[in-house]
C-alpha cells in the first residue's frame, strides 16, 4: 500500500538505473538525479517518466 | 590629420567599454555616440571609471547619429537584425559579435539559432588582420575574430602555412584558459566573485562554435576544451598537435618568425630566459599584442604550441579598431600602441 | 583506541606542514617530532599558523626519535640516502619525494639523477590507495605519488579498466592547471606574489617524469603539459582522449561509477545542475577527495576528462595519511573527514 509521501519510483534516463524521487514531483518539474546530478525534467506521471533537461545554454560570451 | 567619427552601440558592456576607450584615445577618431538602453543619459565614466575624462553621456540605440564608422557591441542575435539601420546612418558598420562571423548562413543554423539577415554574409570580411589584411581595404562590414579562436588561429596558422598542418592532418587538441570578462558582464550566481574567485572551472566542455569558426579560416578540425581560471583578462590557447612527419626546432623558429617578423603586434615567445619564458596573459594584458610560442616533445611526436592574447583588446575591441585601421588605410598601430604594465596584477 | 607515534622529516615545507595538520587532528596518531634544519627549535606554529595549538618544536633531522612510522617531506633526492636511517628508528617510512615513486631504477637514471639506493625500490608501496589498495596492507616503505600524476591516473583509471583505453590507443593528451604551492615553497623572481598573481604560466611544457610515473602505474603513455595558474593549491588535469570505438555517456557512467562508488574519498561530477558542474580544485580545496568528469564530444570521436584534486592533500600529505590508514589497518577515513569549505576563495 503506498501512501501519497512513499517516494516515487523512476528510471534514470542515462544509465537506466532505478531511482528515487519525492513523491510530489509533477509534470514539468526540473529535477538532480540522484546517480548523476543530471538535471531531468518529469515528462509524465504514472509510470513517472523522465528526460535529459535541455543543455543548459552557456553563456559563452566574447 | 584624417578623422572619422565613430559611434558605439552597447557601450556598457565591457567590449563596449574597451571600444569607447581605443576609440577616445585614437588620433584619427572623434566618438559622438555610445547607446545603452539600460543607462541612457548617464555619463559614459559612470560605466566605465577609466573614461571619466570623456564628456559623453550614452544615448539611445533607436536614436543612431549618423557617423563615419559604427561599432557594435552587442551580444549575438542583435546586430543581424539592426544592419540594415546601422547601414543608413553608417558608411562602415564593424561587428564584435558572431553575426557575421562565420561564412555561411547553414553555420548558424547548425551552432546558433540562424541568422536573419544571411545576405549579408557574403559581404562581411573576418576582422582579424593577421589573417586577412588583404581583404579589409575598403570592407564595409567587418565581422570581429571571437577571442577563443582569434588565440588558436594566432597560434596554429604558421604551422598550417608551413604545411606543418592541415586537414588531414591527427588530432589538434585545443585547451584553452579565459578570464572572467569573456563570459560578459552577465550576472547570475556562477559569475559572483565568491563563487568565480580561484577557479580552474571547464566553462564549454567541447567548443562546437570555436571549432566551426577555426575550421573555416584554417581548415582545420580542431577539438576544443574551454576553463575559467582565476583572471578578468586574458585567454591562453595550448594546441597540443601531431604532425606526420617529425618537425625540427629549427623548422619551428623559421615557421614562427616567418609569419610574424613583420607583424606589428606579434611577439614570437619561446623558452627565453627570465620569468615569462613562454606566452602569457599578463604580459599583454590591455595591449593588441599577441605571443605565440612553441615545445618539441620528440617522445611523443607532439609539437605544444601556446598562444596568448587579450581577449578585450587583440580578442575583440583591439582587433576591430586594428581592421578599421587597415580598412581605412590609416596606419595600422594608430591608437593601438600601449605596451602593458610590469608588474601588473591578476590581467 | 590504538594509537602509533609518528615523525615527520621537513616539516616547515607546505607538505610537512600538511603532514603536521593531518596527524595531529588523527584520532590513532601522536606527532612526537618534526625536524627542520632551518628552523630547529622553533615552534612548528611559528612556520604554520594554523599548527599554533601544536606544543611542538622543532628538531635536528640528525637526532631521529624512534618512532612507528616516519613521514618524509623533503625534497627529491634526500630519503633515497637516508632510508637506512629511518628504518633505524621507524617501523615504517613513508616518503612524500619521488624518491621511491618509480619502481626500476633506470627510469631514475633517465629521468632523475640516479638512484642512491635502488634496493628498496622493489620494496617500495605507490601510496595511491585507488590504485594499489591491496599491496598496502602491512607495507612498511610507502612511496607518496606525485600530485599531477595522481590527478591524471584518478581520471583514466576508469577507462583504461574498461578497455576503453590500452597502450595502443591514439593519442592521449593531459593538460594540467596547477597552483603555486606544487612548486614548493621555494623562492626566485617567479615565484614572488607581483610575478605570480593572475599567471596562466606554462609551468612544463613536456613532462616527462609525470608521463613516465602515469606510464608506470596505468600502463598509458600520455602527452603531457602543466600550467600554473593563479591558485595556490590545486591541481586540475583535463585529459583529452580519442578511444578506437564509439562509447556512449551510459557507458561512461557505467565505468566511473562502477569504479568509484564504493571509494570513500572519489566524486563523480560530470554535467550536473548548479555552479560545480564539473570537478574543480575549490570544490576539494583542503580535503582527500577527488573529483572526476566527463564529457563526450562525438564529433570528434573525442572524450574528455576532467579531474581535480588538492595537490597538497589528495596529491600528497592526505594520500600518505590515507596510505599508512590502509597499511596499519586502519579505518580508512581516519583523520581525513574535512569535507571542504564553500564559499571558499581562491584555493
Amino acid at each position: 500500500m503506498t501512501t501519497d509521501t512513499d517516494p516515487v519510483l523512476a528510471e534514470d534516463p542515462i544509465t537506466g538505473e532505478e531511482i528515487e524521487l519525492p513523491a510530489d514531483v509533477e509534470v514539468g518539474e526540473i529535477i538532480d538525479s540522484p546517480v548523476t546530478g543530471t538535471e531531468l525534467e518529469v515528462i509524465s506521471l504514472d509510470p513517472v517518466t523522465l528526460e535529459e533537461a535541455p543543455e543548459l545554454e552557456e553563456d559563452w560570451g566574447e | 590629420v584624417e578623422t572619422y567619427t565613430a559611434s558605439v552601440v552597447g557601450g556598457t558592456g565591457f567590449t563596449g567599454g574597451e571600444l569607447l576607450r581605443l576609440l577616445a584615445g585614437h588620433p584619427n577618431f572623434e566618438v559622438v555616440q555610445a547607446t545603452s538602453r539600460s543607462a541612457d543619459n548617464m555619463t559614459v565614466g559612470r560605466s566605465h571609471p577609466n573614461l571619466r575624462d570623456l564628456d559623453l553621456r550614452f544615448s539611445d540605440p533607436d536614436d543612431l547619429e549618423s557617423v563615419d564608422v559604427l561599432f557594435s557591441a552587442t551580444p549575438h542575435g542583435v546586430s543581424m537584425g539592426r544592419v540594415d539601420d546601422y547601414f543608413e546612418v553608417a558608411d562602415t558598420v564593424v561587428d564584435l559579435s558572431a553575426d557575421f562571423r562565420l561564412p555561411e548562413a547553414a553555420m548558424y543554423d547548425e551552432w546558433y539559432d540562424g541568422h536573419e539577415s544571411p545576405e549579408y554574409l557574403e559581404r562581411a570580411e573576418y576582422a582579424l588582420p593577421e589573417l586577412n589584411r588583404e581583404n579589409l581595404p575598403g570592407a564595409d562590414l567587418i565581422a570581429g575574430g571571437g577571442c577563443n579562436a582569434t588565440a588558436t588561429i594566432l597560434g596554429l596558422k604558421p604551422l598550417v602555412d608551413a604545411g606543418v598542418l592541415g586537414p588531414d592532418s591527427g588530432e589538434v587538441v585545443v585547451d584553452v584558459k579565459v578570464g572572467s570578462s569573456e563570459g560578459g558582464a552577465g550576472g547570475g550566481a556562477a559569475s559572483s566573485h565568491p563563487e568565480r574567485s580561484g577557479v580552474v572551472r571547464p566553462y564549454a566542455p567541447t567548443g562546437h562554435r570555436h571549432e566551426a569558426e577555426i575550421e573555416a579560416y584554417l581548415g582545420l578540425s580542431v577539438s576544443f576544451t574551454v576553463h575559467a581560471v582565476d583572471m578578468v583578462r586574458g585567454a591562453s590557447a595550448t594546441c597540443h598537435v601531431f604532425p606526420d612527419e617529425p618537425v625540427s626546432k629549427a623548422d619551428l623558429w623559421k615557421g614562427y618568425r616567418g609569419a610574424y617578423a613583420d607583424e606589428p603586434f606579434m611577439r614570437v615567445v619561446s623558452g627565453g630566459g627570465g620569468v615569462y619564458r613562454y606566452p602569457e596573459p599578463k604580459s599583454v594584458a590591455g595591449t593588441n599584442h599577441g605571443e605565440v610560442g612553441f615545445e618539441l616533445d620528440p617522445g611523443n611526436r607532439r609539437v605544444v604550441v601556446f598562444s596568448a592574447i587579450d581577449n578585450m583588446t587583440k580578442g575583440s575591441a583591439g582587433q576591430a579598431v586594428h581592421a578599421t585601421n587597415v580598412a581605412l588605410g590609416l596606419p595600422e598601430t594608430a591608437g593601438l600602441e600601449f605596451g602593458g604594465l610590469h608588474p601588473v596584477g591578476s590581467p
